[in-house]
Protein backbone atom coordinates (compact mmCIF):
# COMPACT_ATOMS: atom_id res chain seq x y z
CA UNK A 1 0.00 0.00 0.00
CA UNK A 2 2.45 2.53 -1.18
CA UNK A 3 2.01 5.98 -2.04
CA UNK A 4 4.53 7.89 -4.46
CA UNK A 5 4.45 11.41 -5.42
CA UNK A 6 6.53 12.38 -7.79
CA UNK A 7 7.41 15.96 -8.85
CA UNK A 8 9.47 16.22 -12.69
CA UNK A 9 10.98 18.74 -14.65
CA UNK A 10 12.45 15.83 -17.64
CA UNK A 11 9.92 13.80 -19.30
CA UNK A 12 7.49 11.60 -17.57
CA UNK A 13 6.74 8.11 -18.67
CA UNK A 14 3.19 6.70 -18.57
CA UNK A 15 4.26 3.34 -19.71
CA UNK A 16 7.59 2.92 -17.28
CA UNK A 17 4.92 4.32 -14.22
CA UNK A 18 2.31 1.74 -15.31
CA UNK A 19 5.11 -0.71 -15.56
CA UNK A 20 6.08 0.24 -12.03
CA UNK A 21 2.72 0.14 -10.57
CA UNK A 22 2.04 -3.37 -12.28
CA UNK A 23 5.57 -4.98 -10.94
CA UNK A 24 4.45 -4.54 -7.13
CA UNK A 25 3.26 -8.29 -7.57
CA UNK A 26 0.44 -7.48 -4.81
CA UNK A 27 -1.51 -10.05 -5.85
CA UNK A 28 -4.88 -9.18 -4.23
CA UNK A 29 -5.15 -6.08 -6.58
CA UNK A 30 -7.41 -7.04 -9.08
CA UNK A 31 -7.73 -3.52 -11.06
CA UNK A 32 -5.43 -0.58 -12.05
CA UNK A 33 -7.14 2.44 -13.28
CA UNK A 34 -4.48 5.19 -14.55
CA UNK A 35 -4.67 8.54 -16.09
CA UNK A 36 -2.56 10.92 -18.49
CA UNK A 37 -2.67 14.29 -19.23
CA UNK A 38 -1.24 15.74 -22.43
CA UNK A 39 -0.40 19.21 -23.63
CA UNK A 40 -3.26 19.99 -26.38
CA UNK A 41 -2.51 21.47 -29.14
CA UNK A 42 -5.71 22.37 -31.70
CA UNK A 43 -5.46 23.65 -34.92
CA UNK A 44 -7.52 26.83 -34.65
CA UNK A 45 -5.62 27.68 -31.13
CA UNK A 46 -1.88 26.42 -31.67
CA UNK A 47 0.00 26.39 -28.90
CA UNK A 48 4.08 25.87 -28.98
CA UNK A 49 4.61 25.29 -25.55
CA UNK A 50 3.62 24.90 -22.05
CA UNK A 51 5.32 25.98 -18.94
CA UNK A 52 4.21 24.71 -15.59
CA UNK A 53 4.97 26.31 -12.23
CA UNK A 54 4.75 25.19 -9.17
CA UNK A 55 5.25 26.12 -5.72
CA UNK A 56 7.82 23.35 -4.40
CA UNK A 57 7.05 21.52 -1.14
CA UNK A 58 3.43 22.69 -0.92
CA UNK A 59 2.68 21.23 -4.21
CA UNK A 60 3.81 17.68 -2.61
CA UNK A 61 2.08 18.52 0.91
CA UNK A 62 -1.18 19.16 -1.16
CA UNK A 63 -0.76 15.81 -3.38
CA UNK A 64 -0.29 13.80 -0.05
CA UNK A 65 -3.14 15.30 1.41
CA UNK A 66 -5.29 14.12 -1.84
CA UNK A 67 -4.22 11.11 -1.66
CA UNK A 68 -4.96 10.94 2.26
CA UNK A 69 -8.74 12.23 1.78
CA UNK A 70 -8.97 9.38 -1.04
CA UNK A 71 -7.11 6.62 0.70
CA UNK A 72 -10.23 7.25 4.36
CA UNK A 73 -13.03 7.06 1.39
CA UNK A 74 -11.93 3.82 -0.64
CA UNK A 75 -9.76 1.13 0.10
CA UNK A 76 -6.41 1.12 -2.54
CA UNK A 77 -3.24 -0.49 -2.81
CA UNK A 78 -0.63 1.41 -4.59
CA UNK A 79 -0.97 5.12 -5.45
CA UNK A 80 1.09 6.98 -8.01
CA UNK A 81 1.22 10.35 -8.55
CA UNK A 82 3.65 12.30 -11.10
CA UNK A 83 3.34 15.58 -12.58
CA UNK A 84 6.00 17.92 -14.69
CA UNK A 85 6.95 21.34 -14.14
CA UNK A 86 9.21 23.08 -16.94
CA UNK A 87 8.77 23.74 -20.26
CA UNK A 88 6.44 21.50 -22.13
CA UNK A 89 5.99 20.65 -25.93
CA UNK A 90 2.63 19.63 -27.76
CA UNK A 91 1.81 15.95 -26.91
CA UNK A 92 3.92 15.84 -23.80
CA UNK A 93 2.25 14.21 -20.91
CA UNK A 94 1.98 16.52 -17.94
CA UNK A 95 0.17 14.46 -15.01
CA UNK A 96 0.16 10.90 -14.87
CA UNK A 97 -1.79 9.33 -11.66
CA UNK A 98 -2.51 5.62 -11.18
CA UNK A 99 -4.40 3.69 -8.68
CA UNK A 100 -4.51 0.23 -7.93
CA UNK A 101 -7.32 -1.75 -5.70
CA UNK A 102 -8.84 -4.74 -5.03
CA UNK A 103 -12.22 -4.30 -7.63
CA UNK A 104 -12.40 -1.73 -10.36
CA UNK A 105 -15.33 0.39 -8.97
CA UNK A 106 -12.92 1.49 -6.60
CA UNK A 107 -9.71 2.37 -8.67
CA UNK A 108 -12.07 4.34 -11.42
CA UNK A 109 -13.46 6.93 -8.79
CA UNK A 110 -10.23 6.99 -6.76
CA UNK A 111 -8.49 8.08 -9.79
CA UNK A 112 -10.97 10.80 -10.81
CA UNK A 113 -11.34 12.23 -7.69
CA UNK A 114 -7.62 12.84 -7.37
CA UNK A 115 -7.66 14.24 -10.75
CA UNK A 116 -10.48 16.77 -9.94
CA UNK A 117 -8.97 17.79 -6.62
CA UNK A 118 -5.20 17.88 -8.08
CA UNK A 119 -6.74 20.35 -10.67
CA UNK A 120 -8.02 22.20 -8.42
CA UNK A 121 -6.28 22.58 -5.20
CA UNK A 122 -2.34 21.24 -6.28
CA UNK A 123 -0.36 24.83 -7.02
CA UNK A 124 0.61 24.55 -10.01
CA UNK A 125 0.13 27.37 -12.96
CA UNK A 126 0.08 26.61 -16.52
CA UNK A 127 1.39 29.23 -19.18
CA UNK A 128 1.01 29.09 -22.54
CA UNK A 129 3.20 30.13 -25.65
CA UNK A 130 1.09 30.68 -28.61
CA UNK A 131 2.08 32.57 -32.12
CA UNK A 132 0.46 35.58 -30.73
CA UNK A 133 2.26 35.60 -26.88
CA UNK A 134 2.75 34.42 -23.68
CA UNK A 135 -0.66 33.82 -21.80
CA UNK A 136 -1.64 32.29 -18.16
CA UNK A 137 -4.35 29.68 -18.52
CA UNK A 138 -7.60 30.37 -16.34
CA UNK A 139 -8.83 28.48 -14.09
CA UNK A 140 -11.82 26.24 -14.82
CA UNK A 141 -15.73 26.82 -13.37
CA UNK A 142 -15.81 22.76 -14.81
CA UNK A 143 -13.11 22.01 -12.12
CA UNK A 144 -14.53 23.23 -9.60
CA UNK A 145 -17.81 21.71 -10.36
CA UNK A 146 -16.06 18.42 -10.39
CA UNK A 147 -14.08 18.67 -7.52
CA UNK A 148 -16.75 19.90 -5.64
CA UNK A 149 -19.00 16.89 -6.76
CA UNK A 150 -16.95 14.31 -4.35
CA UNK A 151 -17.32 16.61 -1.28
CA UNK A 152 -21.19 15.76 -1.72
CA UNK A 153 -20.61 12.23 -2.43
CA UNK A 154 -18.15 11.78 0.51
CA UNK A 155 -21.00 13.69 2.88
CA UNK A 156 -23.65 12.08 1.78
CA UNK A 157 -21.74 8.48 3.13
CA UNK B 1 10.15 38.68 9.56
CA UNK B 2 8.12 37.18 7.58
CA UNK B 3 8.70 35.75 3.68
CA UNK B 4 6.10 36.79 1.04
CA UNK B 5 6.27 34.13 -1.77
CA UNK B 6 4.74 35.27 -5.25
CA UNK B 7 3.75 32.95 -8.34
CA UNK B 8 2.29 32.51 -11.47
CA UNK B 9 0.68 35.85 -12.47
CA UNK B 10 0.89 37.48 -9.74
CA UNK B 11 4.54 37.14 -9.74
CA UNK B 12 4.71 38.61 -13.10
CA UNK B 13 3.00 41.30 -12.85
CA UNK B 14 4.52 42.14 -9.52
CA UNK B 15 8.22 41.52 -10.80
CA UNK B 16 8.62 40.05 -7.56
CA UNK B 17 8.94 36.11 -6.52
CA UNK B 18 9.89 36.76 -2.82
CA UNK B 19 9.79 39.60 -0.19
CA UNK B 20 10.42 39.58 3.33
CA UNK B 21 8.34 41.62 5.38
CA UNK B 22 9.11 42.85 9.13
CA UNK B 23 6.79 41.49 11.48
CA UNK B 24 7.30 42.05 15.16
CA UNK B 25 4.36 40.30 16.00
CA UNK B 26 1.86 38.20 14.66
CA UNK B 27 -0.87 40.24 12.73
CA UNK B 28 -3.63 38.57 10.20
CA UNK B 29 -3.32 37.83 6.66
CA UNK B 30 -5.56 40.26 5.88
CA UNK B 31 -3.72 42.77 7.69
CA UNK B 32 -0.32 41.95 5.49
CA UNK B 33 -2.13 41.83 2.43
CA UNK B 34 -3.02 45.66 3.36
CA UNK B 35 0.53 46.04 4.09
CA UNK B 36 1.43 44.95 0.83
CA UNK B 37 -1.50 47.01 -0.92
CA UNK B 38 0.07 49.69 0.31
CA UNK B 39 3.27 49.46 -1.29
CA UNK B 40 1.83 51.21 -4.43
CA UNK B 41 -0.40 51.27 -6.96
CA UNK B 42 0.66 47.92 -8.91
CA UNK B 43 0.59 46.36 -5.41
CA UNK B 44 -2.52 47.44 -4.52
CA UNK B 45 -4.07 46.44 -7.86
CA UNK B 46 -2.90 43.01 -8.29
CA UNK B 47 -3.86 42.19 -4.80
CA UNK B 48 -7.40 43.79 -4.94
CA UNK B 49 -8.14 40.64 -7.48
CA UNK B 50 -10.89 38.46 -5.52
CA UNK B 51 -8.68 35.30 -7.54
CA UNK B 52 -5.79 36.22 -5.09
CA UNK B 53 -5.24 33.03 -2.85
CA UNK B 54 -2.99 32.30 -0.12
CA UNK B 55 -1.54 29.90 1.78
CA UNK B 56 0.63 30.36 5.71
CA UNK B 57 3.52 27.48 5.82
CA UNK B 58 1.78 26.32 2.84
CA UNK B 59 -1.74 25.34 4.02
CA UNK B 60 -4.67 27.35 2.27
CA UNK B 61 -5.66 30.25 4.24
CA UNK B 62 -8.17 33.03 4.41
CA UNK B 63 -7.69 36.61 5.42
CA UNK B 64 -8.56 35.91 8.98
CA UNK B 65 -5.65 33.72 9.83
CA UNK B 66 -2.59 34.72 12.13
CA UNK B 67 0.91 34.48 10.31
CA UNK B 68 3.11 35.01 12.75
CA UNK B 69 6.86 36.24 12.69
CA UNK B 70 8.78 32.71 10.71
CA UNK B 71 5.73 31.98 8.71
CA UNK B 72 5.88 31.39 5.48
CA UNK B 73 3.30 33.52 3.43
CA UNK B 74 2.24 32.55 -0.32
CA UNK B 75 -0.07 34.61 -2.75
CA UNK B 76 -1.20 32.86 -6.42
CA UNK B 77 -3.78 32.49 -8.59
CA UNK B 78 -6.08 29.69 -8.43
CA UNK B 79 -4.40 25.83 -9.74
CA UNK B 80 -4.41 25.52 -13.16
CA UNK B 81 -2.58 22.12 -12.82
CA UNK B 82 -3.12 18.44 -14.13
CA UNK C 1 -10.14 8.08 -34.02
CA UNK C 2 -8.87 4.52 -34.24
CA UNK C 3 -10.41 1.34 -32.60
CA UNK C 4 -8.53 -2.32 -31.72
CA UNK C 5 -9.66 -5.10 -30.17
CA UNK C 6 -7.23 -7.35 -29.74
CA UNK C 7 -7.65 -10.91 -28.33
CA UNK C 8 -4.57 -12.43 -26.99
CA UNK C 9 -3.55 -16.17 -26.42
CA UNK C 10 -0.16 -15.11 -25.03
CA UNK C 11 0.80 -12.40 -22.64
CA UNK C 12 -1.16 -8.48 -22.55
CA UNK C 13 1.79 -6.22 -22.04
CA UNK C 14 -0.21 -2.93 -20.52
CA UNK C 15 2.97 -0.50 -20.45
CA UNK C 16 3.23 -1.13 -24.44
CA UNK C 17 -0.53 -0.54 -24.96
CA UNK C 18 -0.17 2.54 -22.87
CA UNK C 19 2.93 3.46 -25.09
CA UNK C 20 0.58 2.09 -28.35
CA UNK C 21 -1.72 5.12 -27.39
CA UNK C 22 0.83 7.65 -26.73
CA UNK C 23 2.46 7.07 -29.67
CA UNK C 24 -0.26 8.19 -32.37
CA UNK C 25 0.54 12.07 -31.65
CA UNK C 26 -3.12 13.04 -31.91
CA UNK C 27 -2.37 16.49 -31.03
CA UNK C 28 -6.23 17.28 -29.81
CA UNK C 29 -6.03 14.48 -27.05
CA UNK C 30 -5.87 15.93 -23.91
CA UNK C 31 -6.31 12.68 -21.76
CA UNK C 32 -5.74 9.25 -21.76
CA UNK C 33 -7.46 6.53 -19.20
CA UNK C 34 -6.21 2.92 -19.14
CA UNK C 35 -7.98 -0.21 -16.79
CA UNK C 36 -5.74 -3.15 -16.28
CA UNK C 37 -7.70 -6.22 -15.18
CA UNK C 38 -5.57 -8.76 -13.66
CA UNK C 39 -5.35 -12.52 -11.97
CA UNK C 40 -6.29 -11.93 -8.51
CA UNK C 41 -5.11 -14.56 -5.88
CA UNK C 42 -6.00 -13.90 -1.92
CA UNK C 43 -4.79 -15.77 0.95
CA UNK C 44 -7.72 -17.42 2.06
CA UNK C 45 -8.91 -18.54 -1.42
CA UNK C 46 -6.11 -19.41 -3.45
CA UNK C 47 -5.92 -19.25 -6.87
CA UNK C 48 -2.86 -21.41 -8.66
CA UNK C 49 -4.49 -20.19 -12.56
CA UNK C 50 -7.14 -18.79 -14.50
CA UNK C 51 -8.31 -20.20 -17.78
CA UNK C 52 -10.17 -17.90 -19.87
CA UNK C 53 -12.62 -19.48 -22.78
CA UNK C 54 -14.30 -17.20 -24.79
CA UNK C 55 -16.37 -17.59 -28.34
CA UNK C 56 -14.30 -16.69 -30.91
CA UNK C 57 -15.58 -14.19 -33.59
CA UNK C 58 -18.72 -12.95 -31.28
CA UNK C 59 -15.96 -12.16 -28.74
CA UNK C 60 -14.74 -8.95 -31.90
CA UNK C 61 -17.60 -8.15 -32.75
CA UNK C 62 -19.75 -8.01 -29.28
CA UNK C 63 -16.52 -5.64 -28.32
CA UNK C 64 -17.25 -4.09 -31.57
CA UNK C 65 -20.71 -3.16 -30.94
CA UNK C 66 -19.95 -1.93 -27.55
CA UNK C 67 -17.41 0.36 -28.59
CA UNK C 68 -19.78 2.12 -31.38
CA UNK C 69 -22.02 2.26 -28.19
CA UNK C 70 -19.97 4.49 -26.31
CA UNK C 71 -18.50 6.25 -28.98
CA UNK C 72 -22.20 7.11 -30.10
CA UNK C 73 -22.38 8.65 -26.38
CA UNK C 74 -18.93 10.50 -26.05
CA UNK C 75 -16.70 12.05 -28.17
CA UNK C 76 -13.70 9.99 -28.31
CA UNK C 77 -10.07 9.51 -29.97
CA UNK C 78 -8.73 5.92 -30.12
CA UNK C 79 -10.27 3.32 -28.33
CA UNK C 80 -7.83 0.15 -27.60
CA UNK C 81 -9.36 -3.26 -26.12
CA UNK C 82 -7.03 -6.48 -25.52
CA UNK C 83 -8.57 -9.41 -23.94
CA UNK C 84 -6.24 -12.84 -22.92
CA UNK C 85 -7.84 -16.45 -23.54
CA UNK C 86 -6.25 -19.21 -22.50
CA UNK C 87 -4.47 -20.00 -19.31
CA UNK C 88 -3.12 -17.12 -17.28
CA UNK C 89 -1.24 -16.89 -13.76
CA UNK C 90 -2.11 -15.00 -10.14
CA UNK C 91 -0.34 -11.46 -11.27
CA UNK C 92 -1.59 -11.61 -14.87
CA UNK C 93 -3.05 -9.11 -17.11
CA UNK C 94 -6.94 -10.21 -18.11
CA UNK C 95 -7.67 -6.90 -19.77
CA UNK C 96 -6.99 -3.69 -20.55
CA UNK C 97 -8.83 -0.79 -21.85
CA UNK C 98 -7.64 2.29 -22.82
CA UNK C 99 -9.65 5.59 -24.22
CA UNK C 100 -8.12 8.89 -25.50
CA UNK C 101 -10.58 11.92 -25.29
CA UNK C 102 -10.34 15.92 -25.54
CA UNK C 103 -10.72 16.22 -22.13
CA UNK C 104 -10.89 13.36 -19.10
CA UNK C 105 -14.69 13.37 -18.02
CA UNK C 106 -15.03 11.65 -21.41
CA UNK C 107 -12.47 9.50 -21.27
CA UNK C 108 -13.29 8.19 -17.58
CA UNK C 109 -17.25 7.57 -18.51
CA UNK C 110 -16.14 5.85 -21.29
CA UNK C 111 -13.80 3.89 -20.15
CA UNK C 112 -16.08 2.96 -17.18
CA UNK C 113 -19.00 1.86 -18.95
CA UNK C 114 -16.68 0.06 -21.80
CA UNK C 115 -15.70 -2.31 -18.80
CA UNK C 116 -18.72 -2.47 -17.31
CA UNK C 117 -20.63 -3.42 -20.57
CA UNK C 118 -17.49 -6.16 -21.09
CA UNK C 119 -17.62 -7.71 -18.25
CA UNK C 120 -21.80 -8.50 -18.83
CA UNK C 121 -21.79 -9.14 -22.66
CA UNK C 122 -18.62 -9.97 -24.15
CA UNK C 123 -18.84 -14.18 -24.31
CA UNK C 124 -15.52 -14.83 -21.96
CA UNK C 125 -15.66 -17.19 -19.29
CA UNK C 126 -13.20 -17.66 -16.29
CA UNK C 127 -12.45 -20.90 -14.42
CA UNK C 128 -10.23 -21.27 -11.70
CA UNK C 129 -8.14 -23.74 -11.03
CA UNK C 130 -7.89 -23.73 -6.82
CA UNK C 131 -6.37 -26.27 -4.42
CA UNK C 132 -9.60 -28.09 -4.30
CA UNK C 133 -9.89 -28.18 -8.02
CA UNK C 134 -11.21 -26.03 -10.93
CA UNK C 135 -14.56 -24.00 -10.32
CA UNK C 136 -16.14 -21.82 -12.77
CA UNK C 137 -16.17 -18.02 -11.76
CA UNK C 138 -20.09 -17.30 -10.96
CA UNK C 139 -21.41 -13.83 -12.69
CA UNK C 140 -22.28 -11.17 -10.38
CA UNK C 141 -24.85 -8.92 -9.66
CA UNK C 142 -22.68 -6.03 -8.95
CA UNK C 143 -21.79 -6.12 -12.37
CA UNK C 144 -25.27 -6.58 -14.01
CA UNK C 145 -26.19 -3.64 -11.85
CA UNK C 146 -22.86 -1.76 -12.92
CA UNK C 147 -23.95 -2.19 -16.93
CA UNK C 148 -27.72 -1.43 -16.32
CA UNK C 149 -26.40 1.99 -14.36
CA UNK C 150 -25.22 3.56 -18.33
CA UNK C 151 -28.28 2.33 -19.44
CA UNK C 152 -30.47 4.69 -16.93
CA UNK C 153 -27.39 7.63 -17.89
CA UNK C 154 -27.47 6.78 -21.76
CA UNK C 155 -31.51 7.02 -21.54
CA UNK C 156 -31.88 10.62 -19.27
CA UNK C 157 -29.48 12.40 -21.97
CA UNK D 1 -28.50 -28.04 -40.74
CA UNK D 2 -27.41 -26.21 -38.02
CA UNK D 3 -24.59 -26.08 -36.22
CA UNK D 4 -24.79 -25.73 -32.04
CA UNK D 5 -21.81 -24.78 -30.24
CA UNK D 6 -21.51 -25.17 -26.55
CA UNK D 7 -19.35 -23.02 -24.13
CA UNK D 8 -17.95 -22.62 -20.54
CA UNK D 9 -19.67 -24.91 -17.58
CA UNK D 10 -22.08 -25.81 -20.15
CA UNK D 11 -19.69 -27.29 -22.71
CA UNK D 12 -18.11 -29.44 -19.85
CA UNK D 13 -21.55 -30.76 -18.11
CA UNK D 14 -22.78 -31.97 -21.56
CA UNK D 15 -19.19 -32.77 -23.11
CA UNK D 16 -19.63 -31.32 -26.15
CA UNK D 17 -18.50 -28.86 -28.25
CA UNK D 18 -20.21 -28.80 -31.22
CA UNK D 19 -22.83 -30.29 -32.66
CA UNK D 20 -24.94 -30.32 -36.27
CA UNK D 21 -28.28 -30.72 -36.10
CA UNK D 22 -30.85 -31.27 -39.04
CA UNK D 23 -32.85 -28.37 -39.72
CA UNK D 24 -34.79 -28.46 -43.56
CA UNK D 25 -37.21 -25.28 -42.14
CA UNK D 26 -36.70 -22.41 -39.74
CA UNK D 27 -37.65 -23.36 -36.38
CA UNK D 28 -38.01 -20.82 -33.35
CA UNK D 29 -35.22 -20.93 -30.89
CA UNK D 30 -37.10 -22.28 -27.92
CA UNK D 31 -38.06 -25.11 -30.21
CA UNK D 32 -34.43 -26.13 -31.17
CA UNK D 33 -33.87 -26.00 -27.56
CA UNK D 34 -37.07 -28.20 -26.78
CA UNK D 35 -35.43 -30.77 -29.42
CA UNK D 36 -31.54 -30.49 -27.39
CA UNK D 37 -33.45 -31.21 -24.23
CA UNK D 38 -35.08 -34.25 -25.79
CA UNK D 39 -31.79 -35.92 -26.20
CA UNK D 40 -31.90 -36.90 -22.94
CA UNK D 41 -31.56 -36.32 -18.85
CA UNK D 42 -28.24 -34.12 -19.18
CA UNK D 43 -29.56 -32.25 -22.07
CA UNK D 44 -32.67 -31.52 -20.40
CA UNK D 45 -31.47 -30.46 -16.88
CA UNK D 46 -28.49 -28.54 -18.44
CA UNK D 47 -31.25 -27.03 -20.70
CA UNK D 48 -33.23 -25.65 -17.93
CA UNK D 49 -31.54 -23.47 -16.11
CA UNK D 50 -32.30 -19.97 -16.33
CA UNK D 51 -28.65 -18.99 -16.78
CA UNK D 52 -28.58 -20.67 -20.21
CA UNK D 53 -27.82 -17.80 -22.65
CA UNK D 54 -28.19 -18.15 -26.70
CA UNK D 55 -26.57 -16.55 -29.55
CA UNK D 56 -27.80 -16.49 -33.18
CA UNK D 57 -25.25 -16.17 -35.78
CA UNK D 58 -23.20 -14.23 -32.83
CA UNK D 59 -25.90 -12.24 -31.68
CA UNK D 60 -27.53 -12.39 -28.54
CA UNK D 61 -31.04 -14.09 -28.71
CA UNK D 62 -34.28 -15.07 -26.66
CA UNK D 63 -36.41 -18.43 -27.40
CA UNK D 64 -38.96 -16.48 -30.20
CA UNK D 65 -35.64 -15.51 -32.77
CA UNK D 66 -36.08 -17.66 -35.58
CA UNK D 67 -33.17 -19.70 -36.60
CA UNK D 68 -32.49 -20.80 -40.42
CA UNK D 69 -30.53 -23.58 -42.10
CA UNK D 70 -27.22 -22.78 -42.26
CA UNK D 71 -27.36 -20.66 -39.19
CA UNK D 72 -24.69 -20.69 -36.08
CA UNK D 73 -26.66 -21.20 -32.92
CA UNK D 74 -24.23 -21.07 -29.66
CA UNK D 75 -25.72 -21.47 -26.00
CA UNK D 76 -23.25 -20.21 -23.00
CA UNK D 77 -23.90 -19.57 -19.21
CA UNK D 78 -23.70 -15.46 -18.74
CA UNK D 79 -20.56 -13.62 -19.06
CA UNK D 80 -17.27 -13.43 -16.66
CA UNK D 81 -14.46 -12.24 -18.38
CA UNK D 82 -12.78 -8.76 -17.40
Amino acid sequence: MNTSIRILDTALDPAALTETLLATGARDRGALVTFVGMVRDLIDDPVYALELEHYPGMTEKTLGDIVARVRSRWPLGDVLIAHRVGRLQPGDPIVFLGVTASHRIEAFNACQALMDYLKTEAPLWKKEVTPHGERWVEARDRDRVAAARWKTILEQQ
Amino acid sequence: MVEVRFFARLRESLGCTRLALELDEAITLGQLKARLAARGAPWQQALAQCAVLAAVNQEMADDSVLVQPGDEVALFPPATGG
